[in-house]
């Protein structure tokens, strides 16, 4: 079986196979690298898959890896303990959330959770730029200081100080 | 006794587990969103609340007041947060008969005010931050005014009497500085508050939070316990805690017990309580509040003292006598930390991350408590605070505690939703934290430095693994691998991130 | 250090904490039925060993080596059971280049010989359960036998030198009856194993199981700790353990752990090891055998001292000095008690249940330690021991411990195989284990009195609320409702029960 | 919606009828009682799942109770904290399992798992008791007795001492 995976910006073309005789031995292969590893689902669920992997080959190491299907970018997240490595699978990708989208266009920035503006901290007209704190907003008993998603000017901000918002409600939009 | 538990989340199963070592019967109280959270499951009886916001549900009293009659309850265990410091709240729970599991009501008014607290302290012959301890007269000549900073000592904050928000504020380090600083903030508070009144307050520089539990019974007896060191703080809330400190020696614990106890009994407290003090780099303390609960960080201190808080609250609740060896409680044995696990993105400026919580196996093994307020299949409701469970490590000394903790960090198996434990990770590698170097201010700068990198790094084979793994999702048969559903899309543009490998957990 | 792991389950994943706490990498092996055991996973490393019957996997010697040589091990953990007492493995292993971790074979040899470690015990002044010592003469007159005997004690135990079984073994209360149960047992000893010789042994009544864990290094420190309870077993086998003994004061205390270290000393222990004795209702104890391994209930000693004997196993290992305060080692921080979780149905003579697990949630909380090796989706082999987790309970005291094992008991969330959680309910409420009355005897006899019953009464309102939930899977939508699987069938036939009310669990 | 329930030999019509502004509220009622429950599916795996039930009548007891469509007895488990109750739903039972089997006709004893026999206790002509202990299996580590599932008379015990059986092996007859 031939899977493309994308990671990190660079895409592989996997091959899988399995051992006909022990079917949880596979052979992986892809640029030149091949692996024999012992792979098992431990259990599923509705969101993916927990695998544990033992190298059969020269090494034995053996490693947890918890697949999502759907992440929180709308790719495979795989969780290799506390670290997450997020792959595009066979190119599906999820249009409207392709990381280049934050790079190119207007911006907006959204509530996250329903909440209320403590402190607005720019103005339409604004340069700011990615990561800079636009606005701070109550919830969940902190105050939560929202970011730019790029650099870029302000050209909306349609929130004051006070105002309750709704999840989703526009914050600011960049251009 | 049969106790309404006023609080939802891990607090309330806590005090649940209390009640049923005991063999107490226990009422939940819940709202809509908490219709599945195991404090519900966890009590042998459970009360709607019909609402979500707080001030709906587990901050209505005349609810929880019918709830109680509904269940025949006869006492309430307030937990912390919500009402448990509301002195109107514990007045209406004896006022409908029914027994208050914490101080009386006018104990947590006098405590609850800043000015009345201080002046209880004071009065109590516990230190408080050195000030001019009123307003500076108007008319004083820079002469008076030198002398006035000499009498508090350096660095000083002068303070508008009618101040907040740093409006009227002013740091001053060198005495001749005063004068100007002075005017400087007087005329500064007089256009922002109409009120041109400073005083001056010692600024504690490189101070520590260190706080003393006690627990008080009605018959007069009061018992300090070995102090807890919060200084790891992010933007004033405690996310770690451990007992005892790393800085506090038998004579300053002695002398930070004594003061508490005689603030208890200058008072008249019961139940359990904490007294917040800031510790200068001198070994000087001050008193900065009492807490008139119990609080989140208790576990660190049943952990090495042995000593069971829940259950005394229930047994001072029903006028029974502290019989705990004084000593024993000062004495901690070994080293105890927690973690505050909460439901936060810590790659996002700790964003709350309210959702689905689809795995959730928490750490085991030697040494390790988890008090959790979370099972798989529940969900982060957006309505209150994030925190999903307390990871608790105790061993032989601070070392061993900070390696159990690294090692049950890495063993908490919760996915779903991100939670702070990548940085906790991070934290117990951090030299500064190792060697006990720290203030309340240091979390708040290392985070400030760290410009929001990733809090661990991928391990050499990451990517390898990523490649395999991701192909045998596909390969081992994935479920859904031939749609991805529209919840992650939505989701997805609330944490819309540049960096693709990072340590989100 | 990289430490292979000669072991599976529960005690696998407790050896690998104790690495990772400290660092050293971890390799683990696996039988083919293992394969999902949380073991595998925690390791950083993993072997196969192709088989499942223990002699083809963790009994294999051959292929424990290859596999620490493939991954470049140098130390190998026995774990308990399996080669932990085996000398040849201990000498093996060293004879590979690689550290033991445990006693040198000599004394896992010497100590490993009924005789030969009797005889030690004796060496070093340690009590031995007293005797006629060797055969008694062929041609003695009644006279010399009553002599023999008073010499013994009453009761006493004429035994067949070459017996087993309880073939050529006789009780005697009475001096007037024992020259005719001499020629009794002389007779049927003679008939049974072509060997006549009997000896005298005291019967040691309503003896109590009672211990000493002891770490010992290489520089000929000995440190021993304070004693075990380990009298309530099923057939021999330990099912509860507690520390300290409700009936060993601090003088036996004292004496007992001399005379562990005293045996230690003379045979030249290093590592962890027990020793354990039985004692009798005059406070009288007698070395009855040494186990030279970590054992499975060492983390009640650890929860009592706060000093972890994984960790000083290794320590040891490495030639560290034992640096423990003796007395604290002997002065235990409240009571611990341990339940050993099998998987068996109480409700069927405790037959082993081997499955897959479905759900498991341990409790957690306060003073609450959980040692476990499965998680849900693991199937428990049939090919070993059916033990899947370690519960423990550590409170300010035994009431207080009884009181928190009953809620963790409560809690505990297993699903798709029996344990024998509900029989440790029934025994934590019972009055004798209460009251600490109990010998090794006890559970065997009161087990044996309760006729098949279920452990625990149903809820008063179980039958209604069964009615309901019952209904409920139906109406709310139960999965698989239109079709019962084939597997449910097959699994059924095993555990035929006519009892439809049942505390299966 | 009806449901026939079997518990304890006893037969119950139960209605449960659904709220249809709060579907999680249901009524429930059989002979002659009647019971308003809000009830919760906490989870769902694929042998059951875990009910919360939370009366909202004139009681307000909070229960969890985990079902088990295919228990070990072919019924469906109802478990109520450490207690097991067992029920026919709809009439559906597993007819080679009926628990009427155990008291009528021939009863076959098998090993449960495989191990060695060690002590075989009965002969064949041998009158016995229910649970009277037949043949003493070691597995697992430990020494089973294997009892008798009714009073009868013993009328075959094709093991002997030594001997290995696998799961499943005919141990003792009883007619």
């Amino acid at each position: 079986m031939r899977v493309e995976v994308e990671i990190n910006g660079k895409v592989r073309d996997v091959t899988v196979e399995r051992d006909r005789v022990r079917p949880a031995r596979v052979r992986i292969s892809w640029d030149g690298t091949t692996r024999d590893v012992d792979a098992r689902i431990v259990e599923r669920d509705r969101d993916g898959m927990l695998l544990s992997l033992v190298d059969v080959g020269t090494a034995a190491s053996s490693r947890r890896v918890r697949c999502v299907a759907a992440g929180r970018n709308g790719l495979t997240e795989l969780h290799l303990g506390d670290v997450v490595v997020e792959a595009v699978i066979n190119g599906r990708r999820l249009a409207a959330d392709s990381p280049g989208e934050a790079a190119a266009g207007a911006s907006r920035l959204t509530a996250p959770m329903p909440g209320k503006v403590v402190r607005v901290l720019v103005a339409p007209g604004d340069q700011v730029e990615a990561r800079q704190p636009l606005v701070v907003v109550e919830a969940m008993k902190m105050e939560n200081e929202l970011t730019a998603p790029k650099a870029g000017v302000v050209t909306e901000v349609p929130v004051t100080e006070g105002m309750s918002v709704e999840s989703g409600r526009l914050l600011a939009a960049i251009e | 006794m049969k106790v309404l538990i006023a609080n939802r989340g891990e607090i309330a199963v806590r005090i649940m587990r209390g009640c049923r070592e005991m063999g107490l019967p226990t009422v939940a109280i819940y709202s809509d969103c908490d219709r599945l959270a195991p404090h519900v499951r966890y009590a042998d009886e459970a009360v709607a609340l019909v609402a979500n916001e707080p001030a709906g549900s587990y901050l209505h009293i005349e609810k929880i007041l019918a709830a109680a009659r509904r269940t025949g309850a006869n006492a309430v265990h307030p937990g912390y947060g919500f009402l448990a410091e509301n002195a109107g709240f514990a007045q209406a729970v004896v006022d409908a008969g029914l027994r208050f599991i914490g101080p009386p009501a006018g104990v947590i008014e006098l405590m609850g005010g800043k000015t009345a607290a201080r002046a209880a302290a004071g009065g109590a012959g516990v230190p408080i931050v050195p000030g001019s301890g009123g307003p500076l007269p108007d008319g004083a000549t820079d002469a008076d005014l030198r002398e006035a900073g000499d009498a508090v000592g350096y660095p000083i904050f002068v303070k508008a009497v009618a101040g907040g928000g740093g409006k009227g504020m002013r740091l001053v380090r060198e005495p001749e500085e005063l004068p100007r600083a002075i005017q400087g903030a007087r005329s500064e508070a007089a256009s922002a508050f109409g009120d041109g009144d400073v005083y001056l307050e010692r600024c504690i520089e490189r101070g520590r939070h260190i706080e003393v539990q006690l627990l008080a019974d009605e018959h007069g007896t009061v018992v300090p316990f070995v102090e807890r060191e919060c200084s790891i703080q992010r933007r004033h809330q405690k996310v770690i805690e451990e007992t005892p400190s790393p800085v506090v020696g038998i004579e300053t614990r002695r002398a930070l017990a004594a003061s508490a106890a005689r603030l208890a009994e200058e008072v008249g407290y019961t139940n359990a309580g904490t007294i917040e003090f800031l510790l200068d780099d001198a070994d000087n303390f001050y008193f900065l509040e009492m807490n008139t609960r119990l609080q989140v960080e208790h576990p660190i201190t049943e952990m090495v003292t042995g000593i069971d808080l829940v259950r005394w609250q229930l047994r001072v609740t029903q006028g029974e006598r502290l019989d705990i060896d004084p000593e024993r409680a000062l004495a901690p044995d070994g080293h105890a930390i927690e973690c505050r696990v909460y439901a936060e993105d810590p790659n996002a400026g700790f964003m709350p991350c309210p959702g689905l919580i689809r795995t959730h196996r928490p750490p085991e093994g030697p040494g390790i408590r988890v008090d959790s307020g979370v099972e798989a299949g529940f969900e982060v409701p957006v309505h209150y605070d994030s925190m999903v469970a307390k990871l608790v490590a105790h061993a032989a000394d601070r070392r061993l505690a900070i390696d159990r903790m690294q090692r049950a960090l890495a063993e908490y198996d919760i996915g779903g939703v991100p939670t702070t434990v990548p940085m906790f990770r991070w934290l117990m590698g951090h030299e500064d934290f190792i060697a006990g170097r720290f203030d309340t201010t240091f979390l708040d700068r290392v985070l400030a430095g760290r410009n929001g990198g990733a809090f661990l790094d991928p391990p050499d084979d990451a990517e390898e693994l990523a490649v395999m793994a991701a192909a045998l999702s596909v390969a081992l048969g994935r479920p859904g691998s031939e749609g991805v559903s529209a919840g992650g899309a939505e989701a997805s543009g609330r944490w819309k991130q540049a960096a693709r490998v990072a340590g989100l957990r």
